[in-house]
């Protein structure tokens, strides 16, 4: 079996990846700094856990998955995923790394287990993954990576009790793969934020805060709220948080908040936690 | 507070509308390609026609009417390639959606509320 | 609600299409003449249901969903679906009609029951469809279609306790759609065969016929008959029977057989079955 | 009574395998297109060098070896457009499987047994 060390959730929005590369080149703007330094012990933590494995879960924003086919749950089971570029250029960062003999193995387990998977061997990863990933670690990338996309453009979207059920899956499939890798399971989705219509620009920090504190041991009052009241109160892009069950859902239910960090630079919130997963009892 | 998940507050991209404007969706997802985008900037007549595109999404393509072209069920993450194609940031959009002026409207941003969904049945109450 | 009218089982193969162009031009070849005969009665069946709809559960062959990212449940929501050339040029046949309005009801019932659908905004079909349509339909198709594509090519494919979920859900979806509509479901999958390896050849009219009859009252049985024992006593390609529980599940439990027939002309088990739903209760 | 679902009996087509070998698949599954029909018909070795096939497959399809092009991980139903385009049906495919003669193996099929899941137990046990 392989050791699940934790999970981390984080918000991911374009301006974050641009203003990191601003920030590195020219320092970072003032409402930018705190999200920087904020990811600081994130990154230590990463660090220290030295984690072989991370399976994102996540969402593309019309950068790769186009209309003509869309999944509900898309698994990237190929050896190298390539930034998407999502019209203004590559960022100048290298592809992550797969492992297909790490992916599959976990796609049968969720094939088994109920979960119609449409299976990728090849997908382009777009902000989604590479607005915080510099943030978390430094390239080239020190550790393999296994996407999970979610659709969470088109209605219907997954249910958040659906999203949850995936995470136990998930959880079930990493204890039972045998083999024998350090994994991280990180799960990414904006936290409040509108970006379109005559509620453009709408958060919610009320909000934002009371989920970085709920996630951690009060995970089934989240599930159960609807995501329509999610996005009535934290505008309908906001709706991407359900994805965060699934990290949780990976955990044990004993699993503790070992940092949580906050703040809101732009249009988007800006939140991360990081939990620890029990150590498993001798 | 606005509450509505309807438009104009809200554009809820739901299957259904996606199969009514797949063409246009298809159009600006295409936008994603340099190739695309040239032939945009060099003849967006014969590229709005090759991607069969209706008379009405047409003018609102020429117009740049954002809203217009979100409400005519165009996914926001698509319609924000032709923006971005034709120099206009999804801030632009945003202010396109609000009817609002660029330079005044991007320092009223962000529109902070303090609700929680406990408080949603005493708003819904509250406005009838 | 929409009225479910019965379901049909039947096989398909490559052949069966090539045969049916060769019949109607020269007259049948003497081994094929019984599966056109025999299929008479279910074209019979099917003129005097008089269907507005037909939800198709099929799958492709590498014809049309490439390899790139392969679906486990595909739904096509089009308003037409195109024939698909499989490298021989097109059969003289129109494509099929879809009907996205009834098409997405359904699609967000079955995501509201926890199935993790790929939503096809364009899809054409290839011999998993057309082998039997011009069989059971005079051209231009008097219906429209919804077709679930689903992955039988690809290990890990969905289990049959699944496939048997799926058309539960799906009965569920089409009697509470809020529509009118006549609906017939119709799923197909070769019999035994097996087309490559040293097995080549592999044909069992013993296990087809048993199939034939226990799909009728004794689906349990079937169900929990591991897909590898179908493999092993039916060849490898026989797997894609189980696409049939799902029709069966989507009928009422007494749902009847009106008509079944089975005849082995080349390399493939070839049988049909047509179920009657029970009148629902006035 | 061969039972066996492992090669030569039965090549499994297992995502692992499609991993491994989704070059020679993605190759096979485009003869589908009359244009990459045409390209290898006219000069196979840039097409397969486009397609950047391993030495071992470009071996294999200069061969028409189908047995050894499936064996590598080609699913079947991809290989057997190959074998279309230089005028090969899935039957012949089927007898090179087989190792036979393509005029004395169409006699042989179908190839019937009658057995069912409840007889495997004894006959996994008489195997032994
Ligand atoms: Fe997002
Ligand atoms: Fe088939």
């Amino acid at each position: 079996m392989s050791r699940i060390l934790g999970g981390i959730g984080i918000a991911h929005t374009p301006s974050m990846g641009y203003q990191y590369d601003k920030g590195v080149r020219e320092g970072f703007d003032p409402k930018w700094q705190p999200w920087y330094d904020g990811t600081r012990p994130v990154k230590q933590w990463l660090r220290e856990k030295r984690p072989s494995h991370m399976v994102v879960i996540y969402n593309d924003h019309m950068n790769y998955f186009d209309l003509k086919a869309y999944p509900t749950f898309a698994i990237g089971v190929a050896a190298h995923f390539p930034q998407a570029d999502e019209g203004y250029g590559l960022r100048p960062f290298p592809g992550v790394d797969g492992d297909p003999d790490f992916a599959w193995p976990i796609a049968r387990s969720l094939v088994r287990d109920g979960f119609d998977l449409t299976f990728c061997q090849e997908l382009e990863l777009d902000h989604g993954v590479y607005s915080w990933l510099p943030y978390l670690f430094d390239a080239p990338w020190p550790l393999k990576v296994l996407p999970i996309a979610v659709n969470m453009l088109m209605h219907p979207v997954p249910t958040p009790q659906r999203l949850h059920a995936l995470g136990a899956s998930l959880r079930r499939a990493l204890l039972n793969d045998g083999a024998n890798r350090d994994v991280v399971v990180l799960a990414t989705g904006g936290m409040s934020h509108q970006i379109h219509g005559t509620k453009f620009g709408l958060t919610n920090e009320k909000w934002d805060r009371y989920f970085l504190d709920a996630i951690e041991q009060r995970q089934d009052e989240l599930v159960a709220t609807p995501v329509e009241e999610i996005m009535q109160v934290a505008g309908t892009e906001a709706a991407e948080l359900a994805m965060w069950y699934t990290m949780r859902a990976a955990l044990a239910v004993s699993a503790r908040t070992h940092y949580s960090f906050y703040t809101l630079p732009a249009v988007t919130g800006c939140g991360v936690i990081a939990l620890d997963e029990p150590e498993p009892r001798g | 507070m606005d509450l509505s998940l309807e438009a104009p507050s809200v554009y809820l991209f739901t299957g259904e509308l996606c199969t009514r404007s797949y063409k246009l969706n298809r159009f600006a997802f295409d936008f994603k390609y340099p190739q695309v985008r040239e032939r945009f900037a060099n003849d967006p007549e014969a590229l709005m026609t090759d991607y069969a595109l209706t008379d009405n999404e047409k003018a609102l393509v020429r117009a740049r009417d954002w809203t217009g072209l979100v409400a005519a069920g165009g996914n926001h993450f698509n319609i924000i390639k032709i923006a971005a194609a034709v120099g206009e940031s999804h801030l632009h959009v945003g202010a396109h959606m609000c009817g609002a002026n660029w330079d005044e409207f991007k320092q009223t941003l962000p529109h902070r509320v303090e609700i929680m969904p406990s408080d949603l049945p005493a708003l819904a109450k509250g406005k009838r």
